[in-house]
């Protein structure tokens, strides 16, 4: 075990945190400018095979980009599009993945993994979106909610029910037939409510195949749960950051608050809910080579502490930050808006652990 | 001894329950049940409707609307009001600036405020909190300096609840210097339309426009607007904290929202893990209701200051509104990642976000009710110096 | 609703307090001694009707007198014996059952239920104890475990299963074939496991009968339930305060550790717990006379917060003590025990949240 | 970055865990699974075991039995050591005073002492804490006065865990005063058969004799058992708490504790709340492995004191363990209610006491967790002060 970044690990992470860093600096700053920046600095190819057109990093590395992601309060979909479709493409691979693939990398191309349905909470695996293919395309008919990184210019990765079993169906969002309702997020982003009624795609538009499909995107949403808990880990250490700065300068009684023992150990709890998420943060990464189903076990238990540790962090720093935590002008309250959106993303503590438990751990 | 309701609670609980439901309209009570904030218009509706049952103000004085109901009574009408989706008589005119003005208050300024401040036909807004002043109210800066028939005020009042809305707000200020800190405070009676007062939103991570800063600039406030006398504004906030507290615990709020968890989380309900955080949440709100009557039915004189162990329902209280916020941010599951609002929300009349905004909204707002109002860390403060008796030697 | 004890109540409480802090003064005095204490004083009376020679008291009677001698820590087995047992005899009638309980009432016959089995965690409605009548008399065999209040001289109410039902039988202890091990509780009292080989007692000693007994038996422990949660109260209040005293007076650091906020609000939460756990405990005392599956669900509640409270007020009281409250002499850790004890008794916090739960509530 | 263990260190514990279960009687490590305390003469027994296959002091000098093992490493033979429920080697023999010693000790010293205490052929009992000098150290006063080639000593040691059991007593001993607290303060190493001491016991709630008071009345230690110089008390102690603490988090305790939850609680298993229960230990134990490790691999020069994130360690581990002994205690239902033990204890050998009345006194001696060894309060105030920089203004 060595949990030292080597030399080029730190050069990454020293990298991105400055273009992270950036990039908030300036939040109405074009976001095709900042998804060329990423592409720029290599991190859309960094988890990708030199094969396919990647930089082959590796997940350590990954987990170092994401936490500088969190501690910025990322605002581009990155890992959306490159760290969960990206890698799904990648994995599935064949003609019409790889080409998307190499898109995405390129920067021309954002894809982004419709998963979840109304009304099923986070099942992804038996969709109500059902397809049909008629020798010379596929007929798309049914809903997709919360499609994060997704906008109109995005090519979906669509799940969706034959009678074979589950395909995966790569369906332009311009396509006729696909109508996309754009929400604003609980973190001030945006995520595409999706409807196909009867959208034709050509039949090259299939991606996988049914006997691969459902481990595939199980793999595929492991790795993303693996770097959503980087990136909460990277934004609760910045928000406690904010909140021991608030302690150190806000007095109350003639003293800073930060020198009444309530509030230090409450801070302490904090710090030590942090640590156990970056410790199961590590574990899930760890895990992620590992056979699917100690890898699925490994990655829901470090969501579910992770999650865990980001209510109580989330809410904490808001009540250390009285009534400046609730504006919205303060960042400590879009820190723990993000967090919340987070601790939903790809499940909530709940359904990690009856996945722990349905494992019989 | 009597450990549960009496038949004649029971019967006043019904009547009460019957009346709201048949004569508060349906859609604000919906609005109210999905947590969407609501027209002002709304709410001075239903207070009105409160007001001609006497069940706006019950606890002031007989001469003024108010009702010789006991305490348990008067806590049974607050749960049901809650319970109901009501909108609750706007506590700063009925819970505090009323009782204030009836106690110290000259008969004039009584004539003139009590009857519309019962019936929300003047809506008042309370500015104590400034900033560098939250917890640690004796700290207050704002002044106002007497110039004959005047005083003029300058300074800065913040966290102040619906002053956007509000037609006059009540202010303590500091009158004089020297002494203790919490001397040379009065307690003055402000028009927020005089010139020289300018209200600054303060938006909040729910999305909302609750908040607001307002700032008073060289503001000529007339004498008879002190209420009592110059300098005892000290004891007249500490009367006001004593107040009404019937509804302390929001026990009618929290039974809403669980209801609402029913309501919405559907499968959830068979889940083992969602299923216990419920049913903790029930067992705590059936102790909170017992405790609210507990504290509520041991009368105080309002001239002995708050009961401390009204901090219990306060932390109690909002912890389970907190509790109840998170479950019904979690039966949302993924639905919650596309029910965020505008940066910006839209004024009144509420309109643009759907259902699962307002719950989303909620969970963030919810946060307040341990930082409001004396935070939580100050409620527990009280509990372990007032009625443990502990750190005084210290 | 009132909460004020009357004149009556007030002179009550104030005599069982000065008796059971008596009592408690003299830890080693003479167990006789002190039954005929609680006979003199009517305690042993106070929950029957006076047509069955008690005293009439009612439910809040009860529950002033289970906090006093919570308070005190009470030695004898008094709860056990007439809030349990005798309760259950009042309630079955019939020649034997008022027999046994006038008896108990005037001192000179402990009664016991032997409501557990070995392995069956807190079931008793379903015993594996089996018994058999003959016309003569009943033959009983079967294993019973954790009987509070049983000595040698004790008459056994225990539940049997027959063709029939569940039976209750009056075993005395002394009956050949019954075998008794008397064992330590956590708390430093005694408890009997109870073996009965083939052991025969009259047809007469049968109480209740077997279409009431399950109801009958259900009343009685939740009775016993409500009245546990009355003696836990006052054994946290007690122990609250003993840590109150002991932040006040221990210094570290050069002043009193009472000083020192996070303390000061552990305190508070204590209070918190306690003053909760006191309204379920009001709440299952003003359901006992409800309907059967109302009061079960009232009272499950209450034992499940009551003992949650009681599990953190007694290690909070310890931790807040230090190394002092470890030492088996220093009263906190007594009290420790005391609790969990009664968390324990008649179900822990899982089983209560269980019934709560299957109630649909 | 390697974030999971290396072939080498998987095939480390491999050969730990077999030599372990291979040479450690399986009575011995029944017992310690069974919660049971040891006769002394087992622990002594397994001490030497463990000595002869190097796991007794690997954290020492290579020239005193040390090896050259990585910290990761040296975590792992914690781990299974625990694990495998072979008793720890005495923590105050092998952690504390043994490094000490061959820091600070002399020649003399370190050729008497270090070989009999890494083979436990000499028992060493820690005299830091005092009535009244608990987790406030520095304010302690047992005297040491220097008459000629000896101090004399008197005063008072409390909470002295197997004092009754141990050959010598190291003690923090006042021998000058004035200046701050923490000077003045001296570290002597005692006989504890020197004419003047006398042990009592202390009964524990949970039914056990661990713990004693160790008074000492005008007893004559020789000059040549003071460690290093006079004075240096203060610094040798806080390099003793630098030292050693790869199984700081007890993980392979705690895991132990849950693996025998899962082979008592039987049914319970299939309870969601138990079961929940259960699970989120298993996750916190998992996260504290790691952060053990975590802690461990930033290797620190025992000068540097302890680190401060140890502190999480201590907080979580002690945690854990608390956690399981209630899951314990829990998974006994009914059975728990007849599961006590004699006031006073019998003396070793452990004897009367079935395997549940183990778990009982488990439940209760698990609180000292987060009381000895500086309690989690003090833990606390050390992550806020020293890790996030909290209050160093005030």
């Amino acid at each position: 075990m060595n949990f030292e970044p080597d030399e080029e690990q730190r050069l990454l992470a020293a990298s991105v945190a400055r273009l992270f860093e950036d990039h908030g600096a300036q939040p109405s700053a074009d976001p095709v400018r900042q998804w060329r920046d990423y592409r720029d600095m290599g991190l859309l190819g960094l988890p990708f095979a030199e094969a396919n057109g990647g930089h082959g990093g590796r997940f350590e590395d990954v987990m170092l980009v994401m936490e500088a992601y969190g501690r910025a309060l990322g605002q581009v979909p990155y890992p959306a599009v490159a760290l969960l479709a990206g890698r799904l493409l990648e994995a599935a691979g064949g003609p019409t993945a790889q080409a998307l693939l190499a898109e995405m990398i390129a920067g021309t191309k954002r894809v982004a993994l419709a998963l979840y349905e109304p009304g099923r909470r986070y099942r992804w695996d038996d969709p109500a979106t059902a397809a049909e293919c008629d020798g010379e395309g596929w007929t798309l008919t049914g809903a997709k909610i919360a499609v994060l990184g997704a906008d109109r210019e995005t090519v979906l990765l669509c799940p969706a029910t034959t009678a074979e079993g589950l395909r995966l169906l790569a369906v332009p969002a311009g396509t006729a037939g696909v109508a996309m309702e754009m929400l604003p997020t609980p973190d001030g982003r945006q995520a595409a409510n999706v409807r196909c009624d009867d959208a034709r795609i050509p039949a090259a538009a299939e991606i996988g195949d049914p006997a691969r499909n459902p481990a595939l995107i199980a793999a595929a949403v492991d790795g993303a749960i693996a770097a959503a808990c980087a990136e909460m880990v990277g934004a609760m250490e910045r928000l406690l950051g904010l909140t021991v700065d608030y302690l150190g300068v806000r007095r109350q009684f003639g003293v800073a608050i930060g020198s009444f023992q309530a509030l230090q150990h409450r801070a302490a709890d904090m710090l030590m809910a942090i640590e156990q998420a970056r410790s199961m943060t590590i574990h899930a990464v760890a895990m992620l080579d590992a056979p699917a189903a100690e890898r699925t076990v490994a990655v829901a238990a470090a969501k579910a502490l992770v999650n865990r540790s980001s209510r109580f962090v989330g809410q904490q720093a808001i009540q250390l930050h009285g009534g400046m935590g609730l504006t919205a002008e303060y960042p400590a309250g879009r820190y723990f808006q993000r967090l919340t959106v987070l601790e939903n993303l790809f499940g909530d503590t709940g359904h990690h652990l009856d996945i722990v438990e349905r494992a019989g751990v | 001894m009597e450990l549960g309701f009496t038949e004649d609670e029971r019967r006043f609980r019904a009547e009460v329950r019957r009346t709201l439901i048949e004569q508060v309209p349906e859609r604000i009570r919906q609005a109210v049940r999905e947590e969407k904030p609501l027209p002002r218009a709304w709410m001075v509706e239903a207070q009105r409707i409160l007001n001609r049952n006497g069940y706006a103000v019950p606890h002031w004085p007989i001469a003024w609307g108010g009702r010789d109901w006991s305490a348990v009574k008067r806590a049974i009408l607050a749960e049901e009001i809650d319970r109901a989706g009501v909108p609750k008589p706007l506590p700063f005119n009925v819970a505090l600036i009323g009782p204030v003005i009836a106690a110290f208050g000259s008969e004039a300024q009584k004539r003139r405020f009590l009857p519309p401040i019962a019936n929300l036909d003047l809506w008042f807004c309370q500015g104590f909190s400034e900033p560098g002043a939250g917890s640690d109210l004796a700290s207050l800066r704002m002044a106002a300096v007497r110039e004959g028939d005047h005083y003029r005020v300058s300074g800065q009042k913040i966290w102040t609840t619906y002053a956007h809305k509000a037609d006059w707000i009540f202010c303590l200020v500091r009158t004089g210097q020297g002494g203790r800190k919490h001397e040379g405070i009065s307690f003055l009676l402000i028009d927020l339309r005089t010139p020289g007062i300018e209200i600054r939103p303060i938006r909040t991570i729910d999305g909302y426009h609750h908040l607001n800063e307002v700032f008073f600039d060289d503001v000529r406030v007339p004498v008879e607007n002190l209420v009592g006398e110059e300098g005892k504004g000290w004891d007249y906030a500490r009367y006001l904290l004593g107040q009404e507290r019937t509804s302390m615990g929001n026990v009618g709020f929290s039974r809403r929202r669980l209801d609402r968890v029913r309501e919405l989380a559907g499968p959830l309900l068979d889940d083992p893990g969602y299923r216990r955080r419920l049913t903790w949440a029930e067992i705590e709100l059936k102790a909170l209701e017992i405790t609210q009557m507990r504290v509520v039915a041991n009368e105080r004189p309002p001239s002995a200051g708050p009961d401390p162990k009204t901090s219990i329902l306060k932390v109690k209280g909002g912890e389970l509104l907190q509790t109840a916020a998170g479950l019904l941010l979690d039966a949302l599951g993924p639905e919650a990642l596309t029910a965020g609002f505008p940066q910006a929300a839209a004024e009144e009349p509420f309109q643009g976000h759907d259902a699962r905004s307002a719950l989303v909204s909620a969970y963030f707002s919810s946060r307040k009710y341990s930082i409001f109002g004396g935070a939580n860390e100050i409620q527990r403060n009280i509990l372990a110096k007032a009625v443990l008796g502990l750190g005084k030697a210290a």
